[in-house]
């Protein structure tokens, strides 16, 4: 496949901004600045860049508690998002979904969701809508090997197969649900062997690659549009960190190794796209510093803009519950 | 003005709907063939692009419809209360919780109607009614239709709604016959019953009988009744739970001091509990009798019609309960 | 595969049982004799037979809607089945649970259950208990094509497969969930398709020849009793009837031809059986006559045991909630 | 009498049935590693066939563990409130309904811990307490420990219990400290406190405070602060909510002619509106004043700090409300 150069660069950007951001998520959580947990996406960039990569604006995505990545990737604001997290009035739900439901439906982005395999039918969903309105927008959604064990993962499968929906269903195999391998909890080698029991394509991708995956979701994009139906791309990757910020307490070492985090960290997503830009003279070494340093500042700036964000007042703790403004509330 | 079923008159308002709005959708399992009822000859008019027949996977396509109500769709989902809790996360999860959860940036224009069989037979897999509980989640409007007019009035306000709605069908209802006015003896040339606003069937002065669904056709019975032994009771019926015409109830227990709530559902952390609740916090004044439940028995729904008889309301049990209020 | 004689009559008396039993239901909800509806099996009964005589008294079955079939066939009482459906205080449970809840736990029949899909899990769980208790028994569920869309036959599946739990899932694809066709659900051409998504054995059996069902049975059982994990049974069947007594209002010619229904019913599972042991001399026209005559003998006998049983007492709608005999009713 | 956090209560609860009863096991997500802590160590001791890690796959391993229990098993099942969702359809049509649908013929002695995390910046998908509406569907226990005692002696009494409990686990209670009688000190050897029979955390005889799950200790916040004020709270603390002690709670409003319910359930058809409804029609000619609910806000679970601790009950809200029915 012949990728253009502004391609391969936004693939680039897009994942050190995932990256810089996932730091500064770190930090601020490390020193209290925000409340709750968060999933960090460090390690796993290719999946959400490739496959955000390959769609339009206009296509809608879905992910779930790991949940940085996919918005960054399709183009969400930084700042927004960091906002969200801090829990201020500027974020994406001003305040009120914070790290695991950043949404940004202007731009297609449905929604992260913090119950695992409970956005998979929301975006199959949306395709069905597409298909209803003769739209020719595709729909994708993010999930994770353990979701792939969830009953809303089978159905949403089904239907989209029978009903040939545009929809793209991208398993990010990180091969963990917290502290289980996927080996003891999915009966087939791969998440997407399972492809063959809904009579769809399933690809599986090296998830560390963010041009494999833009190809392989190129192709399934190519499918959906034309009315061939979904696709099931598995990711094969490695979360780099814990679990989520603060669940430092179980030792990694307990369900995984070092040598086999070490060996994963080896194959850095981001490592692996600069070497071969710079490698195959696509791009100096100053222009990817460019990136870097341009993507840290903004990053930077996503973490000054949700500090000085205004917390919501009380009184929005009513508000958005309803559509319907005249709704009381008890 | 016409007589006719409350499934058709819920028939009339989809297919009315409709006909207004191409966004409007109707999904479930065996929608076309309808098999409940509801959908009849509609798959003739709409065509199988906009009346769907559906896996068995509840789950799946309660999702599958909230997602679509998310990018511009108006979807109507036919199910039974029991399936309901098949597709319990996507109900809560998703329906109830996106748009508070995104900060308002999403309407979600789904109607989920439920059917509650019970009474005939139908045993404890699908004779839930469970309208209660959806009460406590929020986010989720709630409507139980007590005659032909309301059904029709307020299903069709449900599918203009932009919030997500349970309309709550009482299937020991669905075959009776009630007034529902034609289209072209109405102002607007069409019914639509707003949300939030009670029903005064019976106006009375002694104690006020808040019934539900399918037990409002029994509190108007037992009013009659009542009437003739010289005690007048006025029968509200608030028609929509969430939300709930607190006002209305409030104004009539103000002036009668006595409340009976009439509700087929559970009796624990019913919807009876939840009114009962409210008056004795914000009518306590005015009350001159304790306030009683009548809802249905703390069990699950035994197949035997020698034992499902004595599980729900009746109109006998409702005057038990005004007599007793009256001491 | 070598069957005794007395297998083979089994079956056939099952068989027949199951015919028998169905006709006196058809005919008392006619003339309204009990309350609610009914899920005849007639048509399919191979594949319940087939299945329980592979299996012991000690082991458990769990079924769905289309609930009078499994539990003749691993031998309940068709007098207490019968009573149970005329809602009277001598049936299974005592009139509580009605057609769809039959079910004898002393002989393994873990219950028939209203919520389609629902029962998948439970039986699942007997197969774990059976594991954990290191005991040999096997639990075997039955599902229809319709219900294989479910989540929880998913989640089952997966699950007894990553613990090779000792369970059967045999789909009874009738080939209609009530009025849809489970081409336009099921994403594959066959629903054991499936089995190679949870890394099991699938096999398409005959379900109108109750041998065929036996013999893939017992490899099932085999499989299960030596620990080797599930396996996804498959009985390719038709049901005779509307999918619900009550239910004549659909035409069926509007969702299958008569054709169809004629070209199957030439598939009569008793025929076939009948005539293959007739012609293969190992049973005579009169032990055949002696089976029908029987059956129809005891299924009338049922029928009058029903109608005469008492009706439970009021007070009994309290008992049964609670095994704590303390608890209080509200 | 060792002080430890209602975390170690539970664990200790747990460690303790399964060395007393072969039968009883441990599964849910991470287990093993004891993610959400109550697990601790209990891997090293039982082994990987008591303590069992779960795929993602909430309905199927919930319908296991109660197909299990209905062979012979005990199973002690691990989840949040939040992923009951998931599951629902085997905790309403198998697990509650089995035993009564079946005629009695099996038991269920099957036990859902349901940690419920809320307060702490979990936002909506995360924080449920969703014990209202198991109550409202009948056949599960409910139960709600307000102490570090309580939470082992409940848990303990549900293992042994032949009927399916929810153990409702406070997440705002986990970490907090209490005492926890030593073994050796009790008559019987060990810890074992009976549903049914509520606690009564402080005498009064001013005001009823009726305190569930993480409000017991506020409400003995309260009652201590308003002694100081002159006025005395009895604190009521039903400890399990099915089976509800309806007589302790009838008694103390009998005494002191005024009621307060303090639940961080979202207050519409919630256990506080149960009990109110209870109080309203059996204890209503002792009422001296209205029953107040203070209950948390008929809202999602915000994320924003700024918003969250705005929602639920507080020590604060309790006064006032008793304040309040003191006129
Ligand atoms: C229905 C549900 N069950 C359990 C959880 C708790 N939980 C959150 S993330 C997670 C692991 C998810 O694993 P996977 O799907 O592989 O995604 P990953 O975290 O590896 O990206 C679990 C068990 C949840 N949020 N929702
Ligand atoms: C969860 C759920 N959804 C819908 C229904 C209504 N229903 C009862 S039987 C049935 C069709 C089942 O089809 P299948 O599984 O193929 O079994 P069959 O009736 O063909 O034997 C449907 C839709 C139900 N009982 N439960
Ligand atoms: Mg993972
Ligand atoms: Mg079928």
């Amino acid at each position: 496949m012949n990728i253009p150069k502004d391609k391969l660069m936004l693939m680039l950007e897009r994942m050190w901004l995932i990256r810089n951001f996932e730091l500064k998520v770190i930090e601020a959580h490390k020193t209290g600045e925000f409340a709750g947990g968060a999933h960090p996406y460090i390690g796993e960039e290719a999946v959400a860049v490739g496959a955000c990569i390959a769609m339009r604006d206009t296509d809608y995505i879905a992910g779930n508690h790991r949940s940085h990545g996919h918005p960054i990737a399709k183009g969400a604001s930084l700042n927004k998002a960091m906002a969200e997290i801090f829990g201020r009035r500027d974020g994406y739900c001003k305040g009120k979904g914070g790290s695991m439901h950043l949404a940004d439906f202007s731009v297609g982005i449905l929604g992260e969701s913090g119950i695992v395999g409970s956005s998979v039918p929301i975006a199959t969903g949306a395709a069905l809508a597409s298909k209803l309105q003769k739209k020719d927008f595709v729909s994708a959604v993010f999930f994770g090997d353990g979701a792939s064990n969830q009953g809303a993962c089978h159905e949403s499968m089904n239907l989209a197969s029978v009903w040939k929906l545009p929809v793209i269903f991208i398993c990010e195999n990180n091969q963990y649900a917290v502290t289980t391998s996927y080996k003891s909890t999915v009966a087939v080698e791969h998440v997407s062997d399972r492809a063959s029991a809904y009579n769809m394509p399933g690809v599986l991708v090296d998830g560390q690659d963010c041009i494999a995956m833009y190809e392989a979701m190129t192709e399934a994009v190519r499918r959906a549009r034309a009315g061939e139906g979904p696709t099931l791309l598995e990711g094969l990757t490695y979360r780099f960190e814990e679990h989520s910020l603060g669940l430092g307490k179980i030792r990694r070492s307990e369900y995984r190794t070092e040598d086999e985090i070490n060996s994963w960290r080896k194959r850095d997503p981001i490592v692996i796209h600069e070497d071969r830009l710079l490698k195959s003279e696509i791009a100096s070494q100053a222009e990817v510093q460019h990136v870097r340093d341009h993507t840290e500042k903004l990053s930077m700036e996503a973490l000054e803009f949700a500090r000085k964000s205004p917390w919501p007042e009380v009184s929005e703790l009513f508000e958005d519950m309803w559509a319907d403004k005249t709704m009381p509330i008890p | 003005m016409p007589e006719m079923m409350v499934m058709q008159a819920l028939n009339q308002a989809i297919a009315e709907e409709m006909r207004r709005d191409p966004k409007v959708f109707l999904m479930g399992e065996d929608v076309r063939a309808s098999v409940y009822g509801a959908s009849a000859n509609l798959s003739r008019e709409f065509g199988p692009d906009r009346i769907i027949d559906t896996p068995l996977s509840e789950n799946g396509f309660f999702g599958a419809a909230i997602g679509a109500s998310a990018v511009g769709m108006r979807p109507i989902v036919e199910t039974l209360t029991s399936f309901m809790w098949v597709g319990m996360d996507q109900l809560v999860s998703q329906a109830a919780k996106m748009r508070y959860m995104f900060g308002g940036q999403v309407n979600l224009p789904v109607v989920f109607r439920a059917v509650m069989y019970y009474g005939g037979g139908s045993a404890a897999h699908h004779s839930d009614r469970s309208y209660p509980l959806f009460m406590n989640i929020g986010g989720l409007k709630v409507i139980v239709p007590g005659t032909a007019r309301d059904a029709k009035g307020l299903l069709k306000t449900a599918i203009r709604d932009n919030d997500p709605v349970i309309c709550f069908e009482d299937g020991t209802l669905l075959g009776q016959r009630g007034f529902v006015p034609d289209n072209s003896e109405l102002p607007g040339g069409e019914l639509l019953v707003p949300f939030g606003k009670a029903a005064i069937h019976r106006q009375g002065t002694d104690c006020t009988v808040v019934a539900i669904a399918g037990c409002v056709g029994l509190a108007i019975q037992a009013a009659d009744e009542l009437q003739k032994e010289g005690i007048s009771v006025e029968v509200v019926d608030p028609r929509t739970l969430v939300p709930l015409d607190k006002t209305s109830i409030l104004e009539s227990v103000a002036k009668t001091g006595r409340c009976v709530i009439a509700d087929p559902a559970a009796k624990v952390c019913s919807a009876a509990s939840e009114i009962a609740s409210i008056v004795a916090e914000e009518a306590f004044w005015s009350l001159q009798a304790p306030i009683m439940k009548v809802a249905s028995e703390q069990v699950h729904i035994p197949f035997s019609q020698a034992l499902e008889k004595h599980v729900y309301p009746t109109k006998e049990k409702i005057m038990a309960a005004v007599k007793k209020t009256m001491g």
